[in-house]
């Protein structure tokens, strides 16, 4: 535990304080920067760690919004669901990270980027279960249960600790043999191979620990917006927009994921308030700034700034 | 007779696959940098193609003159200007570039054009042409021929030239190609210019066909994803034979499967080559 | 013992004074004074991390030189591009020979002539020079470079550094990984060129081969020339052979 | 003097973009209307107008989420539905806690109705208020056509309006001799479309966007597919439809909510249909189409349910809307309990000559049915 | 001397290629055993299938009397079978004592605090202790061959492929090297020593095997092979024969 991520929890602790001073609408936003650092957490763990840049995010997060969506349709308690789809998720990474991992590069980016497509149409026309193109109804009444602004603090609550629990397992990962490994793995892996890692295992570990609690995710948000469609849940941009978190809070770092999934929402907010016609304009002008000027995230501009100190004296 | 339409409209499908695949496959292959904003280039073309007929009265096939030189220096200002500065950061880093260079793009098509349909409607209409049962239509015949003339030209330039050569070297070794007295820079612009003039003269070629709109951007760009690994990252003649797959595949996978299955299958495909034969039909290994 | 024609000394075609560089932070050469005399073999020996490489880096353009002066027959040429270095007649065999792993042999050779404004007839003429001084890689000449053998591919990087007919070949790490009987060859090889007139400078590690091979020899240690003179000299000086050779040549 | 502030999300980028730009044009026209007559009387108090825009980039969640920053942030009084029946039964949700009067202005699957909320209300009758008389006109017309074809776009509003359109077809002893879906962003249907021509269908019925439709008309022609009738929702109520389908376009039949045709003496700020349209092409240099026209009449609504109501509270606006009987240049307005409209009768179109032309209702009709499309 | 390895008739085809063919080759407990070849002879790829990298397309590789012709390369590795790569292979943003750590803990190591304790050891072995905390990527040549060299040790592996680990270095570094690898040998190591450097493989090697075109043909003791003549001709070259000869 090294003083950044004790920093970075903390952080995130008091995050969860929101409910009391926050009212719906920062609850939403609150819920939504939770969700997104679900993502970037878990995305780093296969895109940063093992070095395997994955576009599997939105299937992910779809495959758990519909599969816990269902259960939840056909009257099954949220924690069910959210668990169901998350072992769903994993078994599923399991399985499909053996082959699809054994594509490098672009090749994998790609592989990654076809499942979600292929989910999504499947789930399209899946009709009878998923309802297809006509969308999932999902009438989960918490607002009954808890009143008007309870639902919102509780969907907040939940996504919060949902982050909590990713954060606790991937830094977990991070010290582990397993994070050494991908390290590893990232850096040459025929060596690896070599030393006795096995790749194949390794990766696809990673590859399910990136998808397992983006399902949950998935499902607590289909409760939360009561009604899913698969454009929606499997949006591409659920996959790309977690990796431009991961690469402005800096490649392969935890806190980078968090900082970067807070900092983009933030950025986004304010320009899709202020910008009606030009906001995904300006949003893009800024994602290519910031790649330009600060290739390597948030978290770098500490290290620069120590660099300077350095020279100066 | 039925299986013969469908097959032919497979091909004719699959050629304008190709045409849409060609300039990505080269950016891909080559520079190794997935070019986002490639669908919206091909959509800018189609805008091209409309305002000239519409305003100029310029028929697409002599804007097709101008789109190219035109295409070919905005991409190799953008490479040179831009992607330059992170060519040798790791794929992500250059990937999200153009993501985010894309959504500027794209709104500003949104801005500048609306985001209604708009048709470049020949005059007089090229018609159709019948062969026994077989019934083809015109537009879609000539911009065949001239999609396969592009992608021929491309090959042609990338196997044989030396620009060409130098485009391989410096992808596989910068160093060395620099020992060998290639320019890098201008090189990589090079590259990026031609993908760009392809998605340009693609653009102008489907003015005649698709229904044109900013929003058209995405679709484009996902057929050419599939297709370019479906043929071989940075072949051009796998962009053709790739195209060609993907267009029977639809095609027949349509009329077996019912229509709604089309782009699942197409999806699924990819993803077994990708696991059997990531190289693509005529890809070179070393590309990966 | 070598195999050298004894020809009367060339003037100096390369001549290096106070040449400094490095990579970022830190500064490998801290002023190199050498020189290269026209139609003669000069060797670079010194141990691991002397600069070697650098000084050749340096030289052709890879590495922007950070002070001192490069003069090339006359002209000087610190700080020009490797194009305009390649394109005055001085190749680069690099360290690991750095090949286009996924192309040919053959399309290997051919972007060494990159730079040379020459038709099909003249290209497949030098194609088969090479062809002849490494028949290995006739065989394989379209076979992908970078699935050969560590030994074929310093061939191949030998033959791409011929192939834009240099007037002074820069080898680093000659015999790195080469057999014996190669070895030979290759000597032989390079002796023959440089009876065509090839001045030739060549960093080599087995100090024995590199003296044999060399007329005159450079030996550097962190980034500076601390010894030089006749090949043949060197050999029989005592510091040398202590240094380089150790007991073994005894 | 204050202003009443409306919240209108719109999917101002995003697939459903070209949607966006109509609403907006719709609302717009009323709210300047409005301003230019001196604003909206409240209790004998004018108050001016203003529409609050956020983009919701065709995204559900995001249209949920931009109606609840309209409210609780904007602070707006009242809310326009974001587009189609998904978005806005989605976004019902927010307006129904906060208990903001909301009126979905394309939103017309029964779905979105019934569940049972106050606060929603929608000017679009039913899917098979479409279907029916269009199938009741083709019988009449063509009894002979008994083989149809179906179409559609794999998509909420597309696929609810085809699986109406084959339950009309049966109820009226027609069979369906094909029903294909096509998945969005399709770029070629020329399968779907020789599998149709395979079978011979008397009918062709189609749904989808205009692009979808535009490229399907495009490809039928390419392929010489022809049939006695042919029917396309929505694409043939838009202009740009017309124009990029060009002569092809000849006697495809449609039917929608309402129609520039149409001749409603309304009690509204736009009074009658002429008016609307002349008012509209001053605006815009175009004809109206059902969705601008449904848009403005949404303001229209909100501003009799205000003027009678006197007031800008919100449940008492509620109560207005849900007690409303008023004719407009929309047509006749009641509202029925689940807070769909019931009064209206939409009319079925037809392509003659470049021009939409009504054959039916009765009261609007401005030609007959014509039979063959090529 | 006992059998640690055994090669049956084993062939590794690459498209037209036949780069090993029916190499049939018995490795001795203990022995140092020397492979040259001329280039391209297969050495390397020989490696490639023992370790897994590549399967054999036809025969057996038997370790310890299993057959391990099917395992890939991890399951060799923790089998005992330890190789350095003829271009050296780094994990580059790691440090030196990580890259050996890590070789420590997933060959089946326990824990890391003791894999970093191995490390340790190997590093000062081989002399490395001076830069253990630089990066990888920050060494020479001479160093990455020692640090491959730690790597491979740190796996306390049955059986070391040593391919040309002295190739690019200088005679007098090539002297230390020879003492490692003796000092290695002395622990009781098994070594296969691939190299091109004839006095190398002459004053360590115990028994020296020659390959060509994927083809075995000389197995003896140093002195027997060096006077074979077809290796003379295949690999040493007629200058070397003198210089042998003049040295016997
Ligand atoms: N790209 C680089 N970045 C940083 N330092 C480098 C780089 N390349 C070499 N060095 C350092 O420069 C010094 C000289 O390296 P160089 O390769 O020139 O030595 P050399 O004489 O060629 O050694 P060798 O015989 O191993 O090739 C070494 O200390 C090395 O660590
Ligand atoms: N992946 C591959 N694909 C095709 N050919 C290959 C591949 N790997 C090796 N070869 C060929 O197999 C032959 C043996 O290669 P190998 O590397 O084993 O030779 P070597 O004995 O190690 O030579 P050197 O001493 O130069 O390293 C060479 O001709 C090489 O070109
Ligand atoms: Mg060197
Ligand atoms: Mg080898």
């Amino acid at each position: 535990m090294n003083r950044r991520d004790l920093i970075l929890f903390t952080a995130v602790l008091l995050l969860g304080a929101l409910p009391l001073v926050g009212e719906p609408y920062t609850m939403r936003l609150g819920t939504f920067a939770c969700m997104y650092a679900v993502m970037a957490v878990s995305w780093n763990v296969i895109g940063g760690m093992a070095g395997y840049p994955s576009f599997a995010t939105a299937a992910f997060f779809g495959l758990g919004a519909y599969a816990g969506g269902v259960l939840l349709a056909k009257g099954a308690a949220l924690a069910v669901a959210i668990a169901f789809a998350g072992a769903l998720a994993f078994g599923g990474a399991m399985l499909l990270g053996a082959v699809l991992l054994r594509l490098r590069g672009h090749y994998f980016a790609i592989a990654s980027l076809a499942v979600a497509e292929v989910l999504r149409e499947l789930t399209n026309t899946a009709t009878d279960l998923t309802g297809g193109g006509m969308g999932l109804n999902i009438p989960l009444d918490t607002a009954s249960t808890v009143g008007v602004a309870g639902e919102a603090s509780f969907f907040f609550l939940a996504m919060w600790g949902l982050l909590l629990l990713t954060l606790v397992v991937v830094v977990a990962v991070e010290r582990s043999k397993l994070g050494f490994g991908l390290t590893c793995i990232r850096q040459n892996e025929s060596a690896a191979d070599m030393i006795g890692v096995n790749a194949t295992l390794y990766k696809s570990l990673a590859f399910a620990l990136s998808g397992v609690f983006v399902a949950m995710a998935g499902t607590l948000y289909a409760g939360w917006v009561h009604y899913i469609e698969p454009p929606d849940v499997y949006d591409i941009l659920f996959s790309v927009k977690p990796i431009v978190m991961a690469l402005l809070g800096g490649m392969g770092s935890t806190t980078g994921a968090v900082l970067g999934a807070f900092a983009f929402l933030g950025i986004e907010e304010i320009v899709w308030r202020n910008y009606l016609q030009v906001h995904t304009g300006v949003l893009g002008f800024l994602v290519v700034v910031l790649l330009l000027f600060l290739p390597n995230g948030i978290v770098s501009i500490g290290r620069r700034l120590k660099m300077l100190g350095a020279r100066n004296v | 007779m039925f299986t013969l339409q469908i097959l032919v409209n497979g091909v004719v499908l699959g050629c304008l696959y190709a045409c849409i695949a060609a300039g990505f496959s080269l950016v891909w292959g080559v520079l190794n940098v997935i070019n986002l904003m490639h669908g919206s280039f091909i959509v800018l073309g189609s805008y091209l193609a409309w305002g000239a007929y519409n305003s100029l009265g310029f028929s697409p096939w002599v804007t097709l003159a101008i789109a190219a030189p035109l295409f070919y220096a905005a991409g190799y200002l953008v490479q040179r200007g831009l992607l330059n500065r992170v060519i040798a950061a790791p794929v992500l880093v250059t990937l999200t570039l153009t993501f985010g260079l894309d959504l500027i793009l794209n709104n500003a098509m949104l801005l500048g054009f609306k985001a209604d349909y708009r048709r470049l409607i020949l005059e007089p209409a090229l018609g159709t042409i019948q062969m026994g049962s077989v019934v083809v239509p015109v537009d879609r015949l000539v911009a065949m021929g001239f999609a396969l003339v592009l992608t021929g030209a491309l090959y042609l330039i990338l196997r044989k030239s030396k620009v060409g050569r130098a485009i391989i070297a410096v992808r596989l070794d910068r160093d060395a190609a620099t020992l060998m007295g290639v320019n890098v820079k201008s090189t990589y612009a090079a590259a990026f210019g031609l993908g760009a003039a392809m998605a340009g003269c693609a653009g102008v070629l489907l003015a005649l066909i698709f229904p044109i709109s900013p929003l058209s951007a995405t679709p484009y760009l996902g057929k050419a994803f599939v297709v370019c690994v479906l043929g071989g990252l940075g072949s051009v003649p796998g962009a053709v034979v790739g195209g060609l797959v993907l267009g029977l595949v639809e095609s027949f996978g349509a009329m077996a499967f019912g229509p709604e299955h089309a782009v699942t299958l197409s999806f699924a495909l990819l993803i077994l080559f990708l696991i059997f034969r990531p190289q693509g039909l005529l890809g070179k290994r070393g590309f990966e | 013992m070598g195999v050298r024609a004894e020809r009367p000394a060339g003037r100096d075609l390369l001549r290096v004074q106070g040449l400094q560089s490095g990579y970022g932070e830190i500064t490998v050469l801290w002023g190199v004074d050498l020189a290269v005399r026209e139609g003669e073999i000069t060797a670079l020996i010194g141990s691991n991390g002397a600069g070697k490489s650098t000084l050749m880096r340096t030289l052709s353009g890879l590495v922007p030189a950070r002070g001192g002066k490069v003069t090339w027959n006359g002209e000087e040429i610190q700080g020009d591009s490797p194009a305009r270095v390649l394109d005055l007649g001085i190749a680069h065999v690099p360290e690991g020979r750095r090949l286009f792993s996924a192309m040919s042999v053959e399309d290997n050779l051919i972007m060494g002539a990159y730079l040379r404004k020459i038709g099909r007839a003249e290209m497949q003429r030098d194609l088969d020079r090479i062809y002849t001084i490494f028949p290995k890689l006739r065989e394989r000449r379209s076979q992908a470079a970078g699935t050969m053998s560590g030994g074929e591919q310093q061939m191949c990087a030998i033959g791409r550094g011929l192939m834009s007919a240099p007037r002074l070949l820069m080898i680093d790490e000659l015999s790195l990984g080469l057999s014996p009987l190669l070895v030979e060859q290759l000597i032989d090889a390079l002796n023959a060129l440089n009876r065509e007139g090839l001045t030739i400078l060549v960093v080599e590690q087995d100090v024995v081969t590199a003296l044999e091979l060399s007329t005159s020899a450079y030996v550097m240690d962190t980034g500076r020339v601390v010894q030089h003179g006749p090949s043949r000299e060197l050999l029989r000086d005592p510091a040398v052979r202590q240094a380089y050779l150790g007991v073994l040549a005894g | 003097q204050g202003t009443i502030r409306f919240g209108a999300p719109l999917p101002l980028t995003g697939a459903l973009a070209p949607e966006a730009v109509k609403q907006q044009q719709g609302y717009d026209l009323w709210a300047e209307t409005v301003n230019a007559a001196g604003g909206i009387d409240v209790g004998g108090k004018k108050m001016k107008v203003e529409i609050v825009y956020t983009d919701y980039q065709s995204n559900t969640p995001r249209a949920v989420q931009a109606a609840e920053k309209l409210i609780t942030q904007e602070k707006v009084d009242f809310l326009f539905s974001p587009f189609g029946s998904g978005a806005a039964k989605a976004a019902s949700t927010v307006s129904e806690r906060y208990g903001v009067p909301t009126i979905a202005s394309t939103a017309s699957s029964s779905q979105v109705y019934d569940q049972g909320y106050k606060y929603l209300f929608g000017t679009f009758t039913p899917n098979d208020t479409l279907t029916n008389p269009l199938s009741d006109i083709v019988v009449q017309k063509a009894p002979g056509v008994k083989r149809v074809a179906i179409l559609a776009r794999n998509d909420l509003f597309p696929l609810a309006i085809a699986q109406e359109m084959e339950k009309s077809a049966k109820q009226r002893g027609m069979n369906v001799v094909v029903f294909e879906k096509y998945a969005i962003n399709t770029m070629d249907h020329s399968s779907a479309l020789a599998q149709i021509k395979a079978s011979s269908p008397h009918w062709i019925f189609a749904t989808g966007y205009i692009n979808d439709l535009v490229l399907l008309k495009k490809q039928m022609a390419d392929q010489r597919i022809e049939a006695p009738v042919v029917t396309m929702i929505a694409g043939p109520a838009y202009q740009e439809f017309i124009d990029a389908a060009g002569p092809g376009a000849e006697n495809i039949s449609s039917a929608s909510w309402w129609h520039p045709a149409a001749r409603y003496k309304g009690s509204d700020i736009f009074g009658t249909t002429e008016n609307y349209v002349k008012a509209f092409r001053a605006r815009y240099k175009s004809d109206p189409d059902y969705a601008q026209a449904s848009a403005s009449v949404s303001g229209a609504l909100f501003q009799m349910a205000i003027e009678k109501a006197g007031t800008l509270d919100k449940a008492k606006v509620r109560d207005e809307l849900a007690a409303m009987n008023v004719m407009t240049f929309w047509g006749p307005v009641k509202f029925g309990p689940t807070g769909q409209i019931t009064s209206l009768e939409p009319p079925v179109f037809q392509i003659q000559g470049g021009k939409t032309v009504v054959v039916h209702p009765q009261p609007i009709k401005q030609g007959d049915f014509k039979l063959g499309v090529k | 001397m006992s059998e640690l390895m055994k090669l049956e008739a084993v062939s590794r085809r690459f498209g037209g290629l036949q780069a090993l063919q029916d190499v049939t080759l018995s490795i001795g407990r203990g022995e140092v055993l020397g492979l040259i070849g001329p280039n391209g002879a297969g050495k390397t790829t020989l490696v490639n299938v023992i370790t897994g990298v590549h399967r054999a397309s036809a025969g057996r590789v038997v370790f310890e009397g299993r057959d391990i012709t099917r395992y890939r390369p991890y399951e060799t590795a923790r089998n005992g079978i330890a190789r350095t790569f003829q271009i050296v292979q780094p994990f580059p943003e790691l440090s030196v004592l990580q890259n050996v750590a890590a070789a420590a803990l997933f060959s089946g190591g326990d824990g890391l605090r003791a894999a970093n304790r191995v490390a340790a050891e190997k590093l000062e072995f081989v002399g490395l202790s001076a830069v253990a905390d630089k990066p990888a990527a920050s060494l020479t040549l001479a160093m990455r061959k020692r640090l491959e060299l730690a790597k491979a040790l740190a796996m306390n592996p049955k059986l070391l492929f040593l391919d040309e680990v002295n190739a690019g270095l200088n005679s007098a570094e090539v002297e230390q090297a020879m003492g490692l690898i003796r000092q290695i040998a002395g622990g009781g190591v098994t070594i296969v020593l691939i190299e091109h450097l004839m006095k190398v493989v002459m004053s360590v090697c115990s028994r020296i095997v020659v390959l060509q075109n994927g083809a075995l043909i000389a197995d003896g003791s140093p002195s027997e092979v060096v006077s074979d003549r077809r290796v003379v001709e295949a690999y040493l070259g007629k200058k070397y024969a003198q210089v042998a000869s003049e040295g016997a």
